[in-house]
């Protein structure tokens, strides 16, 4: 276990590997090893220390290894007096970080087999920058995984940011994939800014940044129930980077934008880990946010309103990344709910089946726009269902678990969140179940809209349909046979991911269905202070029945959006458009996503660059002006003296310099060359100071 | 008495004498009204009994300097009016305006420091022998003074005044 | 023999200017004798120059009163006179190419150089009214002559009528100040004038006399508002013969002005603070902005000349020995960065060429590199840049003036030091980052590379390790400091 | 106060430089080869000869380091007074380091007057090191002017389009703020003298004054103009623009790297420990200029056109950020002021050559010429992200640790300031991205850009010590720091009178430091103790 | 009044100063400004011989010596100068000499 480090390490050594040296010298077999064979080595690695976390008693699964010092002590002033700001490279395994990394360095090697054969047409160099950016991603995620300090964590949580950047831009010649990557990393950095500010703050009360210090110390203040104190500023700053990172409201805006990015990494990054940190953040600092009552109400309710919000906006979506997208939003705002209502475990837990399912998700639509050559509208799928039948079955199995059909992962994790969330407020509950109806809808309606109807797609050379288009993409460089099954790299993670989505839940099932719930009691001493003290909140309980009953509702709603999505797309496909038609207002807000996007644009973006603008004339006219005007200078350069005319106006500076030059021109006007004036001058002189000395003494 | 009459008669013909000579519009009648007036100035010092200075003045002045003046005056033939040409920017009337300004003031400091104490509180120096009325001796002391305690300045003056002849050759001679 | 005002004893100490006065005479003998001999009239003089100089540097340490109290042979007088007698010696050297092309007769030139260095050296030494005048008077007429030296050049000649002119008239405001102090102590000997005033109380007769010998001295010195000649006439006069102007006159003018006002009217020494502080402010100020736009170098330094004699009455109002001293390490260095300065601009004077437009300057980097880089260093040590003697001497005015609580007089220095800047670097834009040349090849005889080596030498000498400076400097102004201070202890 | 090295080291690192000055007088001027290997072979010697300091540096040793005393003009009480500590340590090792990446970076760039340009280079050279290891203030003085006339040429006669404009604007605009910075000095001086008896220039001593009030103020203000014109602070970097534009890529580099350090050193070692209480009622007067120039600088920047002058205003932010962090007045403030310094040496440096690389191939600096870079210069293209990161201070890269170092020591004093100081990073992420994007990404829609070649080999050279440097500083930054500590305790020591150096505090509790003080903070609940 | 005092001197020699001083101002010809210059040393010799009678003193007297010794040698100077300009400018008009200016 004292190995942990190496975890994050070994895929940093491959992206090394492949950046320093790969992008010139491998070949794309070499390349591939390289990634492929560390993410595996770390998959082992972090295997064998799960198990070791494992074999220690429940409230020993702590372990903490320090690397080396980072920043060395820095004595400094804290609220509790002079403390020392020091942050050493320290890695921590427990229950929750040991869950994460298997998630992430499991789905990470099945991600990185099916980039192998997804990323096949790209040239060498690419081949090899995207499995450096991928292995780096890697390594910036387990980092955050694992780091024991705030600051650590921050680590990781820039880094996954960057890679996310470099990823999403990863076809960096497409002007939109830029923008996309560029927006991503501006929209987590204003996250980012809270969650450093919150750092700050937790060094300041606390006096030290480590996970585990801060949440005995956080345990030991009272709960701030009544209003909102330093814990609670804490935490939500905290949080603000937690929205950032997990696309939540109002900073979801990036992420169905990222799906710019090549498939493969929209299914690792932007589904299955990197944006699930907000979550695991949360999840960390649990003690913290527990005392802090009302930023968990804030929590929940941003989360359920993400929830809803991006279910909305996902029925409508044509682009089946785009679909996949706003899903991953709303799911992310399940979570959030979880953890808003104080059920961090559950949380977690629908943090790993989403991990599986969504991943699925995605690399089956991936697979789908692989065989489409490209082609990511809904529009003009359709049918593929004869064509590549793995693909169908495992999207099918992942759409089935999101939609919580029961015995399938989602499945429990989900209604482990609806209980929960029933527990604390039936409003927020309502509307939880309502989201996950629109989940089971727009699902469906994309499985039916791909795999079923009519094929709608471009034709291919000696295939049927006659209604080519012509296609900007250039990812095709090869001719296109049709739409085919993907290659067994490809399929074999889907698969196995197949398998996941189904079984993951199962460490999970609750005690109503006769389980044991195991992933909870797993995870419970990450979010307390102490292992061994009782969860908080657990007073309220509800009947085994009445949780039953609960979970036939939620199905029940499962099953309505589904069968929705059965008579609009199969049974009536022309239903869709006669709502569409008929709700054109609604319809039109939720193909816009309720404009969001044109209200930053208008407001914070162009707000921004119109003070760039602004004060950059500011810089040139006035401030420089001014100096300018200060006469030395002006006459160096007569053009902008006379530009600097007009600014005279501008400023005392800008006055005196003005003077300065025109004094210059005055003083040799006075020279006038006549010796009288000068015998004048003396006079003037003379005169001036006498009468000085007459008047003034 | 006649001391004062004296004075006022000197004082007016050398004050209006000066204006005539700032005034005259010849150049010749400039300088000979400059005689007289050093002439007059002569004599005033000889009523304060500087005999010997009235005598360098007759000499010096009257006797080479104006001389030399109408020599120059006269070596100058002049083609054009010399004042024809006039610059616009010359400050002539205000500067004369000033000088007056600056003349009243001067007047007024003299008069007020001679209310406060009617005389300069002068210490003599240490060692000067007093001025004696005796023209004779007038001329023995200011020439024992010349040639003691001043004699380095005198000899300085006398280098002073080779450069100026020197000077005068070297920018009156035609090619030199 | 006391009773007959001198002694042996005064002639030895005499002996520099003694010397000078018999080398002025030999070298007039020698031109009428040998004509056309220009080397030996120049072999002659810089010979002359050169034992006086070594005969003075054997007074050092000495400090008594000669002549019954007319002249003091002290550390303050033997600063000031190896000022002229270098700077003399610097405005030889640059003269000799210089009259061979504009086609002068040296051997009068010579001899009013040497006779102007006399004049000088009394003012350094006299502290008696008389003296000071007549040194005073000695040197102005020898350079009325040499300012119209050049007697075809229209400029020369209107630079000779105007510094006359106007040096005749502000001679005559000196000598009228001069009377009333007179009148009213009673004496024109320095001490004596000091102890009379200390005796009695201020008045505005006396406040009178003050400002006019203060306008007197700031002609001279070309205080503004005095100063209105200065540009005129260094751009008429010869440029050697400028260069001789802005260096040994102001030095000896401030010598003049030191001794009058610090030892003499040591009683008033605040009345005539309040009257340099605001001389030095104006003359700074005007010196440095009026300057900005001139394209004629001589004029350019003519005005920056005037903004230098601003500097140096900071150190006056400080009116301390560290002022004084201020002044005289400024006045030092000043020689050598301002002599050359117009070594170079000499230089520049070719038969095709009068090369005293600042386009005459374009690219000498690219035509005499070494030239430009001497010129480069002369316009920042004029600008107060380390590693210069300018900058050394700025941080003794300015550090007197802050020493004296003239904070206010030092922030307009500094302010304006930085204003300067502007037309020196413009200098040196046209040296170093302009391309096109104007006119022959310059060639560096020897006595101009001698002259622009001093120059190159002293302003880094005295930039880099100015102890010894620093050190005769003090010398001088603690033998001149001690009568002013107990006089100015009242 | 020792010398560890048993000989002049110092001496020896600042008139390296000078001997490759004479060398190359010596040389012809139209052998251009041969002068650039002796400028090379000299500046890598002034690297070389520099690294005894990072090696034999103490860190346990509070006093100055490897001391030369001579006298130098003892009439003024001036002294040929050397010395380091930490922090003027690592800057002269970035100097050194700069210089050899300056030299190194002109060899094809610089094709006219090569002898001077690499004369005016190595003098330049000479003058910072001065200034940083000068203990006298009369030498720093003299050193601090020295440097601007070898950056006037260098801008003035290799510059670009403006260049005389910008040369003479920078010269002047530092000029009138060094004059007044020498009032204060000399006032510094005179009023040591009135307590002490003794003339000196000394800096130690006059770190152990105690200025009255009232004069304190005024000293401050003449040392702020002097230094915060360098820095550039706020209303005072109107010439960084200009001057950075139209400079010549190494010139920038320096100016960049070294130079503008030049401002913040003086803060450190001179306003800071001669007038504490004056600095201390600054405050609020300088972090409002930081976080203003923080934000300003962001958002000017965001406008630019220009490339380079986009990186020049970044670097107004970037500096805005560490005069931030010093005036915080903590420990953790001020150490990642000093990081940060070295960061904005090391990642604008580094912008500023990449500028400079395709300016070299391409002549234009407009942005929008470029585009799609990435594709025909991929190493090139891989090195401006990287430093590109670590200018908007992402984690494991240098300018994370500066920043983070600055923003919590800021924090426990202000946490308003903090808010809006690291609002700055947003607005950094994105003008730099927005650069990026628009210079690398994107097709090749320009022609021009088809055909320029990706790095030689030298040129990587040139990058390779930075990018070694911004992993090292990101990853391990302790050996940094730790040669920061007895230089921060020092000037925090005098700005606040009950702080415990820790060396000190080691000395007197061996062992017991590992008592985390968070305790304390647990002890008494913290009620959001804002200040 | 009818006391002639020291003061009824000093304020002639003022006059006089002034006198000449405004000639200097006012004439065009450099001959007369000359001579103008003239009356105001001659208006500090009334002064300092007054003086020195008033004083007893015969430092004053012997100053106008000197005064005279320098107004002679400033004529033949300024003499010679005014015919090397005339030599080459034909004019003694003081308004014509001002080709260097600004």
């Amino acid at each position: 276990m004292d190995l942990i480090w190496l975890i994050p390490v070994l895929p940093g050594i491959g992206a090394a590997l492949n950046g320093l040296v790969g992008v010139r010298y491998f070949d794309k077999r070499t390349a591939a090893y390289v990634a492929c064979g560390t993410m595996a080595a770390s998959l082992l690695l972090s295997l064998v220390a799960f198990a070791q976390l494992l074999g220690l008693p429940g409230d020993e699964r702590f372990h903490q290894v320090t690397v080396a010092e980072w920043i060395p002590p820095i004595p400094l002033e804290t609220a509790g007096g002079i403390g020392s700001f020091e942050v050493p490279w320290a890695f921590t395994l427990d229950p929750l970080s040991g869950m994460m990394i298997l998630v992430v360095t499991g789905i990470g090697l099945l991600i990185h087999v099916y980039s192998v054969a997804y990323m096949d047409h790209e040239p060498r160099p690419a081949y090899a920058r995207f499995f450096c950016y991928l292995n780096l991603f890697c390594f910036f995620m387990l980092l955050l995984v694992l780091g024991s300090t705030f600051l650590v964590m921050f680590v990781g949580w820039e880094g996954v940011g960057l890679c996310s950047y470099l990823l999403i831009g990863f076809w960096y010649h497409k002007q939109s994939a830029s923008d996309a990557g560029k927006k991503a990393f501006i929209v987590n950095r204003i996250g980012d800014w809270g969650f450093i500010l919150g750092i700050f703050l937790v060094f300041f009360t606390f006096g030290t940044l480590d996970f585990h210090a801060v949440a005995e110390l956080a345990a030991e203040m009272p709960v701030e129930a009544a209003g909102m104190g330093v814990l609670s500023l804490i935490c939500l700053l905290l949080f603000v980077g937690a929205i950032g990172k997990s696309a939540q409201i109002p900073l979801y805006v990036w992420l169905p934008d990222a799906m710019e990015g090549p498939t493969p990494v929209s299914a690792l990054i932007h589904a299955a880990t990197m944006v699930t940190a907000g979550v695991y953040m949360v999840g960390r600092n649990a003690v913290l946010f527990s005392h802090a009552p009302m930023v968990m109400e804030i929590v929940a309710i941003i989360g359920l309103a993400t929830a809803i919000m991006a279910a909305t906006i996902g029925l409508v979506q044509t682009d089946i990344k785009r679909v996949l997208a706003y899903s991953t939003v709303s799911q992310l705002g399940y979570m959030f709910l979880a953890t808003g209502v104080g059920a961090f475990a559950a949380g977690a837990f629908h943090l790993m089946t989403h991990a599986f399912f969504k991943a699925l998700l995605f690399l089956g639509s991936g697979s789908v726009i692989h065989a489409m050559n490209e082609e990511q509208d809904m529009r003009r799928m359709g049918g593929l269902k004869q064509y590549m039948p793995v693909t169908y079955a495992t999207m099918g199995i992942g759409a089935l678990a999101i939609a919580g059909v029961p015995l399938l992962s989602g499945f429990f994790s989900k209604d482990e969140i609806l209980y929960r969330t029933f527990l604390h407020n039936r409003l927020f509950w309502m509307l939880a179940v309502v989201a996950a109806g629109m989940t089971a809808f727009y699902m469906f309606r994309l499985i039916f809209m791909t795999f079923y109807q009519e094929y709608r797609g471009p034709a291919w050379e000696g295939g049927h349909g006659d209604h080519g288009e012509h296609h900007e993409d250039d990812g095709g460089d090869h001719a296109w046979h049709g739409p085919h099954e993907s290659p067994r790299l490809m399929t074999v993670p889907l698969i196995v991911l197949a398998v996941g989505a189904v079984l993951a839940g199962y460490v999970g099932v609750p005690a109503a269905l006769g389980g044991s719930n195991a992933i909870e009691h797993f995870l419970e001493p990450s979010f307390v202070a102490h292992a061994g003290e009782g969860a908080h909140g657990e007073a309220a309980h509800l009947s085994h029945l009445a949780e039953l009953g609960l979970m036939a509702i939620s199905v029940l709603i499962a099953g309505l959006g589904i069968f929705l999505a059965y008579r609009n797309y199969i049974q009536r496909p022309e239903t869709a458009d006669e709502w569409a038609e008929r709700y054109a207002g609604p319809h039109r807000v939720l193909t816009n996503k309720y404009y969001v996007d044109e209200l930053y644009d208008a407001t914070f973006v162009r707000g921004t660059m119109v003070g760039a603008r602004g004060l950059w004339g500011f810089d040139g006219g006035v401030v420089d002006g001014a100096v300018n005007g200060t006469g030395w200078t002006t006459v160096a350069s007569s053009r902008i003296s006379h530009v600097l005319d007009k600014h005279v106006v501008d400023g005392l500076v800008n006055l005196v310099g003005w003077v300065c030059q025109e004094g210059s021109y005055g003083f040799r006007r006075v020279q006038t060359g006549l010796i009288q004036n000068y015998a004048f001058a003396t006079l003037v002189g003379v005169f001036a100071f006498v009468t000085w000395f007459l008047v003034g003494r | 008495m006649l001391e004062a009459a004296v004075f006022y008669t000197l004082a007016v013909l050398i004050l209006g004498l000066g204006i005539l000579v700032i005034s005259a519009r010849s150049a010749v009648h400039s300088v000979l009204f400059l005689v007289v007036n050093f002439l007059l100035v002569a004599i005033l010092y000889v009523t304060l009994s500087a005999q010997f200075v009235a005598v360098i003045q007759v000499l010096v002045y009257a006797g080479g300097i104006v001389v030399l003046y109408l020599f120059v005056v006269m070596l100058v033939s002049l083609k054009r009016a010399p004042e024809q040409h006039a610059d616009t920017r010359r400050l002539g009337v205000t500067g004369a305006v000033l000088a007056g300004a600056v003349l009243l003031e001067v007047i007024g400091i003299v008069v007020s420091g001679a209310a406060r104490s009617d005389a300069p509180a002068g210490a003599r120096g240490a060692g000067v022998p007093e001025a004696i009325s005796d023209p004779m001796l007038n001329t023995e002391q200011i020439g024992w003074v010349l040639y003691t305690e001043y004699l380095i300045p005198f000899e300085v003056a006398s280098m002073l005044l080779l450069v100026a002849m020197i000077g005068a050759i070297v920018l009156a001679k035609k090619n030199l | 023999m006391a009773a007959l005002g001198f002694s042996p004893s005064d002639f030895y100490y005499l002996l520099p200017e003694l010397i000078l006065t018999a080398g002025a005479l030999l070298l007039l003998l020698v031109n009428v004798i040998v004509p056309r001999r220009d080397d030996l009239l120049f072999g002659l003089s810089m010979g002359t120059l050169a034992v006086s100089t070594l005969v003075l540097l054997s007074f050092a340490g000495v400090d008594i009163v000669i002549s019954r109290g007319l002249l003091a042979i002290d550390g303050f007088a033997l600063f000031f006179k190896l000022i002229f007698l270098v700077s003399a010696g610097l405005t030889i050297m640059m003269s000799a190419p210089y009259l061979r092309v504009e086609g002068v007769r040296a051997g009068e030139y010579y001899f009013l150089i040497l006779c102007a260095t006399l004049g000088m050296m009394f003012m350094a030494s006299g502290i008696d009214l008389i003296t000071l005048f007549i040194g005073l008077e000695t040197m102005a007429i020898a350079f009325y002559i040499l300012a119209g030296y050049l007697k075809p050049s229209h400029r020369s000649n209107e630079a000779a009528v105007k510094y006359f002119l106007l040096g005749a008239f502000s001679l005559g405001i000196l000598l009228y100040g001069m009377s009333i102090v007179y009148g009213m102590t009673g004496s024109t000997r320095l001490d004596e004038i000091a102890v009379a005033l200390a005796a009695q109380d201020r008045s505005l007769v006396l406040s009178l006399g003050m400002i006019l010998l203060a306008a007197g001295m700031g002609f001279k010195i070309a205080a503004v508002p005095f100063h209105m000649w200065a540009p005129d006439v260094y751009e008429g006069a010869p440029t050697p013969v400028t260069a001789f102007l802005s260096v040994g006159s102001k030095a000896a003018s401030f010598a003049m002005l030191l001794r009058i006002f610090i030892e003499g009217l040591a009683a008033l020494t605040p009345d005539w603070q309040v009257v340099f502080a605001f001389l030095a402010v104006v003359t700074m100020t005007v010196g440095n902005i009026a300057a900005i736009t001139q394209s004629n170098m001589k004029r350019m330094l003519a005005y920056s000349s005037i903004a230098h004699a601003g500097y140096v009455l900071i150190g006056v109002v400080a009116a301390t020995e560290r002022g004084v001293v201020a002044a005289l390490v400024y006045l030092w260095v000043y020689l050598f960065m301002q002599l050359g300065a117009f070594t170079v601009i000499t230089m520049l004077r070719r038969r095709d060429v009068v090369g005293d437009e600042l386009k005459d300057m374009s690219g000498l980097f690219a035509r005499s590199p070494i030239a430009a880089v001497a010129m480069l260093l002369f316009m920042l040590s004029l600008g107060g840049i380390p590693p210069t003697a300018g900058f050394m001497g700025k941080v003794w005015i300015f550090g007197a003036a802050i020493d004296q609580g003239f904070i206010w007089l030092a922030v307009v220095g500094v302010v304006n030091s930085a204003i300067s800047l502007y037309y020196y670097l413009r200098v040196v834009v046209f040296m170093f980052f302009r391309e096109e040349t104007t006119g022959s090849e310059i060639t560096i005889g020897p006595a101009l590379a001698t002259a622009l080596a001093v120059g190159v030498v002293g302003t880094i000498l005295f930039g880099i390790y100015p102890q010894w400076l620093f050190d005769q400097a003090q010398n001088a102004a603690a033998l001149f400091g001690s009568t002013a201070s107990s006089a100015m202890l009242r | 106060m020792s010398n560890a090295a048993g000989f002049p080291l110092l001496s020896l690192i600042l008139f390296t430089p000078l001997v490759g000055v004479v060398l190359l007088l010596l040389t012809d001027r139209r052998q251009e080869d041969r002068i650039r290997w002796i400028a090379n072979a000299t500046a890598g010697a002034g690297f070389l000869v520099s690294l005894p300091l990072w090696f034999w540096y103490d860190t346990q040793d509070a006093g100055w380091q490897f001391v030369e005393r001579l006298a130098w003009i003892p009439s003024i009480g001036a002294e040929y007074f050397l010395g380091v500590d930490g922090f003027s340590a690592l800057l002269i090792l970035l100097t050194t380091l700069m210089g050899v990446i300056g030299v190194l970076s002109s060899w094809t760039a610089i094709t006219v007057r090569v002898k001077e340009y690499y004369v005016f280079l190595l003098a330049l050279q000479t003058g910072m090191l001065g200034a940083f290891m000068a203990l006298d203030f009369l030498l720093f003085f003299l050193f601090w002017e020295v440097m601007l006339v070898p950056m006037y040429f260098l801008i003035g006669i290799w510059g670009s389009d403006n260049r005389l404009y910008s040369a003479i604007k920078f010269f002047l605009f530092t000029l009138v703020g060094s004059v007044v910075m020498l009032l204060g000095i000399l006032a510094v001086y005179f009023y040591n003298h009135s307590v002490t008896g003794v003339y000196t220039f000394d800096v130690t001593q006059f770190h152990q004054l105690n200025i009255p009030d009232g004069l304190q103020w005024w000293i401050f203000l003449a040392f702020f103009l002097g230094f915060a014109v360098k820095v550039p602070m706020f209303p005072f970097h109107t010439w960084l623009p200009d001057a950075h534009t139209d400079a010549p890529t190494a010139g920038s580099v320096i100016l960049a790297a070294v130079l503008l350090k030049m401002g913040t050193y003086g803060f450190i070692r001179f306003s800071l420990p001669i007038v504490p209480e004056a600095t201390a009622a600054f405050v609020p007067l300088v972090v409002g200029l930081s976080i203003i120039g923080i934000i300003y600088g962001a958002l000017v920047a965001m406008a630019q056109k220009d490339w380079k002058r986009l990186v020049a205003y970044s670097s107004v932010s970037h500096m805005g950020m560490v005069m931030l962090g010093m005036f915080a007045l903590t420990p953790v403030g001020i150490t990642g002021s000093i990081v940060q310094q070295l960061n904005h040496g090391i990642s604008t440096g580094a912008l500023f050559l990449i500028v400079g690389i395709v300016y070299e191939r391409r002549h234009t600096r407009e942005i929008a010429e470029y585009g799609g870079l990435s594709k025909v210069m991929p190493v090139y293209a891989t090195i401006f992200l990287v430093m590109t990161m670590s200018s908007i201070g992402l984690p494991t890269l240098n300018g994370f640790i500066g920043e983070v170092l600055i923003l919590q020591g800021i924090f426990v004093v202000s946490k308003f300031w903090a808010f809006v100081a690291a609002s700055g990073i947003v607005l950094g992420a994105a003008y730099m991205l927005w650069l990026y994007q628009r210079t690398m990404f994107g097709n090749v829609t320009n022609p021009k850009n088809e055909g320029l070649p990706d790095l030689s080999m030298r040129e990587i050279w040139t990058f390779v010590p930075l990018l070694v440097l911004a992993v090292w500083i990101g990853l391990y930054p302790k050996p940094f720091l730790d040669r920061l500590e007895t230089s921060v305790d020092n000037v925090m020591a005098r700005v606040s009178s009950d702080y415990t150096p820790r060396l000190a505090a080691a000395g007197a509790q061996a062992g017991q430091r590992e008592v985390p003080s968070g305790t304390a903070g647990a002890q008494a609940p913290v009620r959001g103790g804002t200040r | 009044m009818l006391e002639i005092t020291p003061l009824h001197y000093t304020a002639l020699s003022a006059a006089l100063f002034i006198i000449g001083v405004i000639g200097v101002l006012v004439r065009r010809n450099i001959i007369i400004i000359f001579m103008s210059i003239e009356l105001i040393l001659n208006a500090v010799n009334i002064n300092l011989v007054a003086l020195s009678s008033q004083l007893q003193n015969l430092v004053g007297q012997v100053f106008v010596v000197f005064v005279i010794a320098v107004a002679a040698a400033e004529a033949a100077v300024g003499l010679g100068i005014i015919i090397a300009f005339y030599r080459n400018k034909e004019t003694v008009n003081i308004d014509e000499m001002s080709l260097m200016r600004w």
